[in-house]
C-alpha cells in the first residue's frame, strides 16, 4: 500500500535545497544510512537537519557536513564529531543545541499537534534565554515549541507493506518521533514482510505515519566497540 | 592511590547512594564506572536515556550487537527484565520523576547546587544531550568527579563560571578527596577520603564548607 | 424512501469522500454505517480512538474478544495490517492532522462550520469523547446527520445554540436531503438528492444557501 | 522485585478517602476489575476519579457511583451511564467533562513531567473558558495543565516480577499513561510471568512505572456484543 522505492536516490529525489529534515538514530545506530548517502550523493544544499548528533567525521549526517551541505543543525550532542565542532567554533555552521529530552519531546510534540509545552529542561541556562517562564506548583519551566521537518528520514529494522515499523532493540530511539513529525516520512527497512505479518500489538510505528520504505542492507558501522 | 584508584574509590563511593530497588541513571565517563560495584544484594535497573531500561554488562565479543548501545555509544547487552521504548518515553521516565538516582560528571559546581557540565564557551562544545533533563528529573542527583581541575583550580565554587547545565539540581558532590552534600545551608562536608584531611578539601574548595560531623579517612 | 435507506444513501454518500489509501475515522452512530458501503477498489484503513488502526468488520460469534472494541463499544475485529496503541498516541495522530477524513454525528451545524453534538444543558450530557480533538485534527471533516431534528426543527443553522464542540471545523454536511459544502462565503449547495427538491432544502434549512452548481435528483 | 499483592483488598489498602485515582479502562474493556471491587467494599468515600468513562450502572466505576464514592470525576464520556448522568444533572457529583485527547494528553503530560501544554481541542467551546488562548502559527490552542494522581490502578495482560506489562488489543487504552502518573501505581493483571519471560522490545509499559503487582481474573464484561 505505501511506495516501496527501487533506491535510495528515489527515495530523497523530492528533497531540495533548503528543506528542514529530520533524522533519526542515536550516535551511528538507527541511523538511516543509504539515504544519508543518497543525500551527500544528490549535493541538495542549505539544509536544516534536525539529529540527536551529526554522525562521525567520516559516517552518517557527519558526510554531509564535510560537504557543507548543512546550513543548520538542531541536536543535543555533537560531541564525537570534530568537524561538527570545528564548524561550531568557526561559526561556520548554525547550531541549535538542545536538550535531549526537550529535543525528543519537541519532536513528538510536532508529531502530535501539540504547538508547544513547559518542561524544567534548561530553566536558568543559556537554553530558557529568551524563552518564556513560568511557574507550576512552585518550580520554574520554560515553554518549548514543537519541531516538524518537510522530511524525515528514519530507520527501522521490519516494514510491512502497509508502512507498520518495528524497531531493533536502541535503533528506536528519536526514529518513532521523527517518523510523526515528518510531512513525509521514509523509511529504510532492513527487511520488508507482507501486511499481516507483523503482529499488531508489538508495531512501535503505525502506518498512517509513514509515506514511503526503501528496503537496503545496513553496515551498522560501530562508534565504541566495548567488550567484557 | 593513583588515579585509577581514585576513580574506583568514587564510584565504590557513588555506589552507596544506590538503594535496593532503585532506577539508576549513570552519565558517559566516570559514573558508568559505578555499574561495576553494585553490590550483588541489591537489584538495581540502570537506565540509559537512548532508550534501554535495563543495561546488562559489556557484551562478550560474540553478543556484540550494533544496535545495542548505552548513551555513551558503548557497546552493552540488556538484563532480563529490561525494556526498549523511544527517546521521547526514555525522557517522560526521567523528567517525569520516576528514576531514583542519577549519577553525573561535572566540570563546575557552585555552593547552591548548580552544575556546569556542558560546555566552554570559544573552546569546547560537547552538547548537553541529556544532562539537562535528568538534573530536573531523577529523584537525587549526584556529581561525581576530580576535586581539582587539571590546573588545580577549584571545581567547586561559590558560582558557576561556565553555562550552566541547570541550578540548584545538585544534591551530592562525590570526588576523590570528599563527599559533601548541598544543604539550604550551603555546603556540608560529610567525609573525607583516606589520605585528604579536612584542611585539604577546605583549601581545594572555593566555596565555604559547613565542618561539623565530618567522617575523616573513609576508605 | 424509509429511514433506514436515508441512513444507507447517506452513508454511501459519505463513502464518496474517502480517498483509496486514506485513514478515516467514523464516530459512533450513523458514521459507523459508512464503513458497510466502503467500495473494494479502495484500501481505506480506518481509526478507533480507543487505540486501534485498521478496524476489520464484526466478529463472528467464536471470534468476539471482549479487548477488542471500537470507540462505540461494539465488539470488532482488526485487519492484517493493523496495530494496538495507547489513547494517547491515538491523539497524537488525530491532532497531529494524520487522519485523512473523519466522518462525525451533529445536533446542529452552524453556516461557518461550527458544530454541536455533545450535550443539550440541563438535559443530555454524553460527554465530549473524542469528538472535540478529532474536529481540530483530521483533514477533512464531514457531518452526517438527518436534515432536520424530529420536531421537524432545523438543525443547519446561523448559529448553534448548543454548546459548542468546535468552532469553524466542518467542511461539508451530507444529509438525507443534500450535500453542502461550508465555503468561506457561507453554505454552498452542491447536491440535493432524489425526493427532494431545492426548494426543499432552503426550507428545511435555516442558514442561507449558496445555489449556483447544484446537481439535482442524486441517488 | 515488585511487591505482589495477595488480594485486591490488600491491593488498595493504602487508598484513603479523599484520595485521587486513575483508574484506566475504555468502556470496560481493559478496567481493573476486582481493584473497583475492593474500593467498593473498602467504603473510601470523597474519591476524585480520573477515567475515561464511569463504567456501567452495575459495573466497573459505575459500582463506586451506585455508592456515592465519587465526589469528583474527570473524564471524555458518560454516555452510557444513567446514573452517572443523573448525578451530573442533579449535581451530586461534580464533573470536569475533558476532551478524550486533551485527558490522554493531560494524563501522559503528569507522568512525563510536562506541566501543561497547548492544544487545539476545545478552543471556541465552554472547556477553554478561563484557560489561556494562545495563537501559534495562525491558530488559537488552548493550555492544559497535567493532571497526576495518589494511585493508578491499571490493568494488563502479562506482568513480569520486575513489573514490566503487556497490554492485551484495545484494552491498552488509557491503562499505560495512568501507569505513568500515578505516585503509586498497581497493576491488576491477568497472568503474572519470570522477569526475561517477555520480550524486551515488547513491553509497553516498563517495569519503572510499576509499583505493585495483582494477579486476578476478569469478567471481561461486553458491554455492546455486536456480531457479523
Amino acid at each position: 500500500m505505501k511506495p516501496i522505492y527501487s533506491s535510495a536516490k528515489e527515495a530523497v529525489a523530492d528533497i531540495q535545497d533548503g528543506a528542514t529534515i529530520m533524522v533519526g538514530g542515536f550516535g551511528l545506530v538507527g541511523i538511516p544510512e543509504q539515504l544519508i548517502l543518497a543525500l551527500v550523493e544528490k549535493g541538495v544544499k542549505d539544509l536544516t537537519v534536525i539529529s540527536n548528533n551529526c554522525g562521525v567525521d567520516e559516517w552518517g549526517l557527519g558526510l554531509l557536513l564535510k560537504d557543507k551541505q548543512i546550513k543548520k543543525m538542531i541536536g543535543s550532542y555533537v560531541g564525537e564529531n570534530k568537524e561538527f565542532e570545528r564548524q561550531v567554533l568557526s561559526g561556520e555552521i548554525e547550531v541549535e543545541l538542545t536538550p535531549q529530552g526537550t529535543l525528543a519531546e519537541k519532536i513528538r510534540a510536532g508529531g502530535a499537534g501539540i504547538p508547544a509545552f513547559f518542561t524544567p529542561a534548561g530553566v536558568g541556562t543559556t537554553v530558557a534565554e529568551g524563552k518564556e517562564i513560568r511557574e507550576f506548583y512552585g518550580k520554574d519551566y520554560v515553554l518549548e515549541e514543537a519541531l516538524r521537518a518537510d522530511f524525515s528520514l528514519i530507520r527501522a529494522a521490519k516494514a510491512d507493506k502497509f508502512g507498520n515499523l518495528i524497531y531493533n532493540k536502541t535503533a528506536q530511539n528519536f526514529n518513532p518521533m521523527m517518523a510523526t513529525a515528518g510531512a513525509v516520512t521514509i523509511a529504510e527497512v532492513e527487511e520488508i514482510v507482507e501486511t499481516g505479518d507483523l503482529d499488531p500489538q508489538t508495531i512501535h510505528t503505525p502506518s498512517i505515519y509513514v509515506q514511503g520504505l526503501l528496503q537496503a542492507d545496513q553496515e551498522k558501522r560501530i562508534e565504541r566497540l566495548t567488550t567484557r | 592511590m593513583g588515579k585509577v584508584n581514585y576513580r574506583e574509590r568514587i564510584a565504590r563511593r557513588a555506589e552507596k547512594e544506590i538503594n535496593d530497588g532503585d532506577y539508576v541513571n549513570l552519565g558517559i565517563g566516570m559514573p558508568t564506572l559505578v555499574a561495576n560495584y553494585i553490590s550483588e544484594d541489591k537489584t538495581v535497573v540502570l537506565q540509559s536515556e537512548n532508550g534501554l531500561l535495563g543495561i546488562g554488562p559489556y557484551p562478550t565479543e560474540d553478543e556484540v550487537d550494533p544496535d545495542l548501545i548505552n548513551a555513551g555509544k558503548e557497546t552493552v547487552t540488556s538484563i532480563p527484565g529490561s525494556a526498549y521504548f523511544t527517546s521521547a518515553e526514555s525522557f517522560a521516565m526521567i523528567r517525569g520523576g520516576h528514576v531514583d538516582v542519577a549519577i553525573l560528571g561535572a566540570m563546575e559546581v557552585s555552593e547552591k547546587g548548580d552544575l556546569a557540565n556542558w560546555m566552554i564557551p570559544g573552546k569546547m562544545i560537547k552538547g548537553m544531550g541529556g544532562a539537562m533533563d535528568l538534573v530536573h528529573g531523577a529523584k537525587k542527583i549526584i556529581v561525581i568527579m576530580d576535586h581539582v581541575a587539571r590546573d588545580g583550580s577549584a571545581k567547586i565554587k561559590k558560582e558557576c563560571e561556565l553555562p550552566l547545565t541547570g541550578k540548584q539540581v545538585v544534591h551530592k558532590i562525590i570526588t576523590e578527596r570528599a563527599a559533601i552534600d548541598i544543604t539550604p545551608d550551603g555546603l556540608e562536608l560529610r567525609e573525607v577520603f583516606e589520605g585528604f584531611t579536612i584542611q585539604d578539601v577546605i583549601d581545594s574548595t572555593e566555596a565555604p564548607l559547613i565542618v561539623k560531623n565530618v567522617i575523616e579517612n573513609v576508605k
